[in-house]
């Protein structure tokens, strides 16, 4: 089979997203069961319940939240990252440890995050730092343990200042695996959001869908898990841009690897 | 960094650092609640952690907890292992699939797993499908989109080759595609794992089906704090070692295989 | 045979160079006892059969790798790391450049880490570029270049850079044969005109031969000279002409037995 | 915007369903009376003090007698039971009163059928109560105006309860900053000055009371007199197609609730059965009481308040969510 033309692939892209919708408004159109409420009625809902002063009370607030705990968690992941790949002491002193708390899940972290942080606005990003900072950190240690040793003798023989050679050499050098690890670290930043919003909060779009689950307003609630996916979309399309545009050096020369052989 | 690296005298072995490392956070968690920086109440020496660990080790309510979030996490890991794979090569090995799916993937790939707590709990309630749920749905992603990435990485020429040869489908899964796809394969199956393992005891955790993450719960409710710091710590110590085992299973794979990757966003 | 300039005049003097790996419980030793100089504006080629510990040596003259036992001396200075004034050419084009930068960020990089100033900068970028031929790839990305270009492109690099001395790693072993010729002649009209002192490695005998004012020629591992061969050709050489005197073919026939010689493991007396 | 929000949300819902097909019915599949053995039940509860009788009455025998086999099936919390219950996942759940109230003013066909748990009735010595630092200035429900105050749920009973406290000490219940925050964490909250009060129950108050902090309400006891604050419940499909079964787990469930009443040491000790609970703590702390019947006057009062304070907007009909 030959790679479908443009017009064909166009036309293919919203194919299957238009199918599903209609399957489900149709298998739900005349439903009764409490929990699955017609799609209509979804979506009938979702203007009033957050475009009535909850997209500022709640949404903005969560995003901020996680924005916050994101970047600090990203430059934190960065810079711990980066040591821990250039010393090898450093590297085999705290990996053990490292691993260890990657695997905890951040929710039962939080009792303990909240003894340190109280239960503002600190712990919730706390919350998402701790829980986004493993990918980070950990892929750019292998990033920078993977520069090109030819790269690092040419950057020493040119006499390139620290400053110069992190920015030059190793941050651009470890970019894909950094950015591979900021990826993984935002969809577990958005899941951190909501969890964090489990615990002392009074806003947020976590907080939110559960007080709506727990006082039974399903439509509601499901208009919630919608928003949640709107926002995982909408950060998953910026992250892309971002990416596509930092990373073009990295995809041309992988195609051009990829062609020469 | 190679300077840095190389030492005057002769470095000590990676295991000794790494044990030495482990040595000081104990001796931080040992040491914090005893100096009164903390609340012990509230954070327990790592003595009365382990203290709590041994009771609980003792006990046959523990072991059977941690069958159960081991048996949730191999049984989700498996199935997302399954259906990620099949659909990956499915999907990626036919282009008008993969021009019709690359959207809604796109698409359902950033609903965060936490957001379907409240529809797993309504389809099986608290029972260990609702965590599995859970664990299938976040760790399928993390496989699917590796084997994606895998199966564009086939050399065009190698497929050419084996379609003039006029190869089965079948066979040219088995001789073209897969031996490219497999160290992307085991890079999915190693960030799945992780992946599975913290859905699984979130799962447990704030759904309440069996496993370690219920008596972690459990212990909270109970205010028994050292017993729920020891099964936190047990969690880790699980999870390290699902690590060591995905690692070393991606390294044997990736031994006879000659591309040097790089992880796949 | 030897014409080794007086120690007092030497900008490179390589002396008692021994270089011993030890990983473990293991120990190798690559280099034994290496010594040998280079005057400045010289052009030396340095050949062994492979495996000669040619690259340990190159790093140890560029300070990235630390000797064993021995000195090197750069302009009366002994070098404990990379020093001031020298450019390296390594073998491996593809990996020497910053895939992130465009061609000419490469080449201006070292110039910026040297705080030369803008203008002086652009000049320079510009001259070298148009020196190795690639005026008009300024703003594309190395690996959007052949190999030959791509090498080019780090000849360049070193040549703004204006280094005392230039090392040159077997730069051409991974580029096809008439982009090697083109390049060969490309680093003699570089030297000539620029008149940079330049430490050519290469296991290619012909290269050697065709290239250097001198080549010294190494034993098998564990490395010490086996013999220092002046090359007596006219300065002005050109591929068809120089390669097809009787005199080159002498040498090369020389050089070609020594190397034979220390495959077999002959070493000097002594 | 509105093809990709709607794409995303359809995919999930197939792939739910997908992942659904193989759900199971509900169990306890033989017929109420059915002469082949015990029926078994599947009930979901909450692993606090509250459901100590039902685990005494398994440990006794009580449900046994009646022909039941229960399944226990520990929950982390209502939200969790009430769908399990509704979907048939399980025969009967534990809830408290208020969360049940608001199901059934949304719709959800919900029937108590055995009360659980409720307040002594005592001032300063309930199960539960809002509790401060030893060196607090508040000293009463009305010192709670304007100040940050604990509960484990928003919206729900204990917020209402301690409004009810704060009213009934001539407070205003609208001014106070409810922080929701859960149990195990409220006391380190408490320390910490992140909350000025917390409300808090057992296990937790006996924990509070040791350290010195002082109980200044006991906002059970102010909402109504004989609170009945929790109960066992089926959904309307289960009470009408199985009314034996209901009838079976009511009665087997009454005299689990007497012998707890009545056993008060046997009921702290099966605490240490299905909690982690210090058993040097199961003898000091305060145990709910386990009433015989629903009080059907507080569950009245208890719909009130949760109008009063917003959390419903119509008020279920009370006939219709008791049996």
């Amino acid at each position: 089979m030959r790679d479908p033309g443009r017009g064909l692939r166009i036309l293919l892209l919203p194919a299957l997203p238009v199918l599903l919708v209609a399957t489900w408004w149709l298998t739900t159109a005349d439903s009764t069961n409490f929990f699955w409420p017609p799609l209509e009625q979804i979506l009938r809902t979702f203007g009033e319940t957050w475009f009535t002063g909850r997209f500022t009370a709640d949404v903005l607030p969560s995003l901020a939240r996680l924005l916050v705990g994101y970047l600090v968690a990203v430059a934190l992941g960065v810079g711990l990252g980066t040591e821990i790949g250039s010393w090898r002491t450093l590297r085999a002193l705290v990996e053990p440890v490292l691993e260890f708390f990657r695997a905890i899940p951040a929710p039962v972290l939080v009792p303990i995050l909240m003894l340190f942080a109280g239960i503002g606005n600190e712990m919730k990003v706390l919350v998402i730092v701790s829980g986004c900072v493993w990918p980070v950190l950990l892929n750019t240690v292998e990033g920078v343990r993977a520069l090109d040793e030819v790269l690092r003798d040419t950057a020493r023989c040119y006499r390139l200042r620290p400053r110069s050679r992190l920015v030059h050499l190793v941050l651009r050098g470890a970019s894909p695996q950094i950015a591979a690890g900021a990826r993984q670290a935002l969809s577990i930043g958005i899941i951190l959001m909501v969890i964090s919003e489990m615990f002392a909060a009074s806003n947020g779009v976590g907080f939110t869908i559960i007080q709506f689950q727990r006082s039974f307003a399903i439509p509601q609630m499901w208009t919630g898990i919608i928003m949640l996916g709107l926002i995982g979309v909408v950060l998953s399309v910026i992250f892309r841009a971002v990416e596509s545009r930092a990373l073009s050096w990295y995809t041309g020369l992988r195609m051009s690897q990829r062609t020469k052989g | 960094m190679r300077g840095r690296d190389e030492g005057r005298r002769r470095p000590l072995p990676v295991w000794l650092l790494g044990l030495i490392g482990l040595a000081g956070f104990v001796a931080i968690l040992e040491l914090v609640p005893r100096a009164g920086l903390v609340d012990e109440r509230f954070l327990p020496p790592f003595s009365d952690m382990l203290s709590a660990l041994a009771a609980q080790a003792g006990t046959a309510e523990f072991w059977q907890a941690l069958l159960e979030t081991l048996r949730g996490w191999a049984i989700g890991l498996s199935v997302a292992m399954a259906a990620g794979v099949v659909l990956g090569i499915l999907i990626g090995g036919i282009p008008l699939l993969r021009a019709a799916m690359t959207s809604t993937i796109e698409f359902l790939r950033p609903i965060p797993s936490v957001a379907l707590i409240p529809l797993a709990v309504l389809l099986f309630g608290t029972d260990m499908r609702s965590t599995l749920l859970l664990v299938v749905y976040a760790a399928f992603w993390q496989v699917l989109v590796q084997v994606l990435y895998g199966v564009r990485d086939v050399d065009p020429v190698a497929r050419e080759t084996a379609r003039s040869y006029r190869f089965s489908p079948l066979t040219q899964v088995r001789t073209v595609i897969w031996p490219t796809a497999l160290p992307y394969v085991m890079t999915g199956f190693r960030l799945g794992a992780a992946v599975a393992l913290i859905l699984e005891i979130t799962g447990e955790l704030i759904i309440g089906s069996p496993g370690l993450g219920r008596q972690i719960a459990v212990a909270q409710t109970s205010g028994a704090v050292a017993s729920m710091y020891a099964l936190v710590i047990v969690v880790g110590l699980v999870g390290v070692v699902v690590n060591v085992i995905a690692r070393a299973g991606e390294r044997r794979s990736l031994r006879w295989h000659p591309s040097i990757r790089t992880e796949v966003p | 045979m030897t014409t080794t300039p007086i120690g007092a005049t030497a900008l490179l003097d390589v002396r008692d160079l021994r270089k011993v790996y030890s990983g473990g419980s293991r120990s190798v030793e690559a280099v034994r006892n290496l010594t040998f100089s280079i005057a400045p504006g010289e052009l030396v080629c340095i050949v062994g059969p492979s495996g000669a510990g040619k690259t340990t040596l190159l790093r140890c003259v560029a300070g990235l790798l630390n000797s064993t036992a021995g000195e090197v001396v750069l302009d009366g200075e002994k070098v404990t790391g990379p020093p001031r004034g020298m450019a390296v050419v390594f073998q491996e084009y593809g990996r020497s450049l910053f895939p992130w930068m465009t061609v000419r960020q490469n080449v201006e990089l070292p110039l910026k880490e040297k705080k030369v100033p803008k203008a002086e900068r652009r000049r320079l970028v510009e001259q070298a570029l148009e020196a190795v031929g690639l005026a008009d790839v300024h703003n594309a990305h190395p690996w959007q270049l052949s190999g030959g270009m791509q090498q080019r492109v780090a000849i360049a690099r070193a040549v703004a850079y204006e280094p005392h001395i230039l090392l040159m790693d077997e730069p051409f072993a991974a580029v096809d044969a008439q982009t090697r010729a083109d390049l060969e002649d490309l680093v003699r009209t570089l030297w000539r005109r620029l008149g940079v002192t330049v430490l050519f490695v290469t296991h290619d005998i012909d290269e050697s031969v065709y290239l250097g004012q001198r080549v010294i020629v190494l034993s098998n591992s564990p490395t010490v000279v086996l013999e220092e061969v002046a090359v007596d050709l006219p300065d002005d050489r050109d591929q068809l002409t120089t390669r097809s005197l009787p005199r080159f073919a002498e040498l090369r026939a020389h050089v070609y037995e020594l190397i034979q010689r220390a495959k077999r493991g002959d070493r000097p007396a002594g | 915007m509105i093809r990709f929000r709607v794409a995303m949300a359809a995919a999930s819902v197939l792939f739910l369903a997908a992942c659904g097909g193989g759900q199971a019915g509900p169990s306890g599949a033989p017929a109420a009376g059915a002469s082949s053995g015990p029926t078994s039940v599947k009930v979901s509860v909450i692993p606090i003090v509250d459901v100590a009788p039902i685990y005494l009455g398994v440990e006794q025998g009580f449900f046994e007698e009646e022909g039941l086999k229960l399944e226990l099936a520990p929950a982390q919390g209502g939200a969790a039971i009430v769908p399990a219950v509704v979907s048939g996942q399980v025969e009967f759940g534990f809830s408290n009163l208020t969360s049940l109230v608001i199901a059934r003013s949304k719709g959800l066909p919900l029937k108590v059928v055995a009360p659980g748990a409720g307040s002594t009735g005592e001032q300063g010595k309930d199960f539960g109560g809002v509790v401060v630092k030893a060196d607090s200035p508040l000293k009463s429900a009305a010192d709670l105006v304007g100040k940050r105050v604990a509960v484990n749920t928003l919206g729900n009973i204990n917020d209402t309860t301690v409004r009810a406290s704060i009213r009934a000490a001539g407070g205003d219940p609208k001014n106070v900053n409810f922080v929701e925050l859960a149990f195990p964490d409220m006391l380190a909250a408490l320390e910490a000055g992140n909350v000025d009060a917390v409300q808090i129950v057992e296990p937790f108050l006996a924990t509070a009371l040791k350290n010195g902090d002082r109980v200044i309400a006991s906002n059970y006891v102010d909402a109504a007199p004989g609170l009945t604050i929790a109960g066992y419940f089926t959904s309307e499909q289960t009470a009408t197609a199985k009314p034996d079964l209901v009838k079976r787990f009511t009665a087997a469930m009454q005299k689990s609730l007497k012998y707890a009443t009545d056993n008060p040491d046997a009921a702290r000790k099966v605490l240490l059965t299905y909690t982690k609970i210090d058993s040097a703590l199961t003898g000091s702390l305060t145990l709910p009481t386990f009433p015989a019947e629903i009080n059907t006057k507080s569950l009245e009062t208890l719909i009130q308040l949760a109008l009063q304070d917003g959390l419903i907007q119509t008020a279920p009909n009370v006939n219709e969510l008791l049996p």
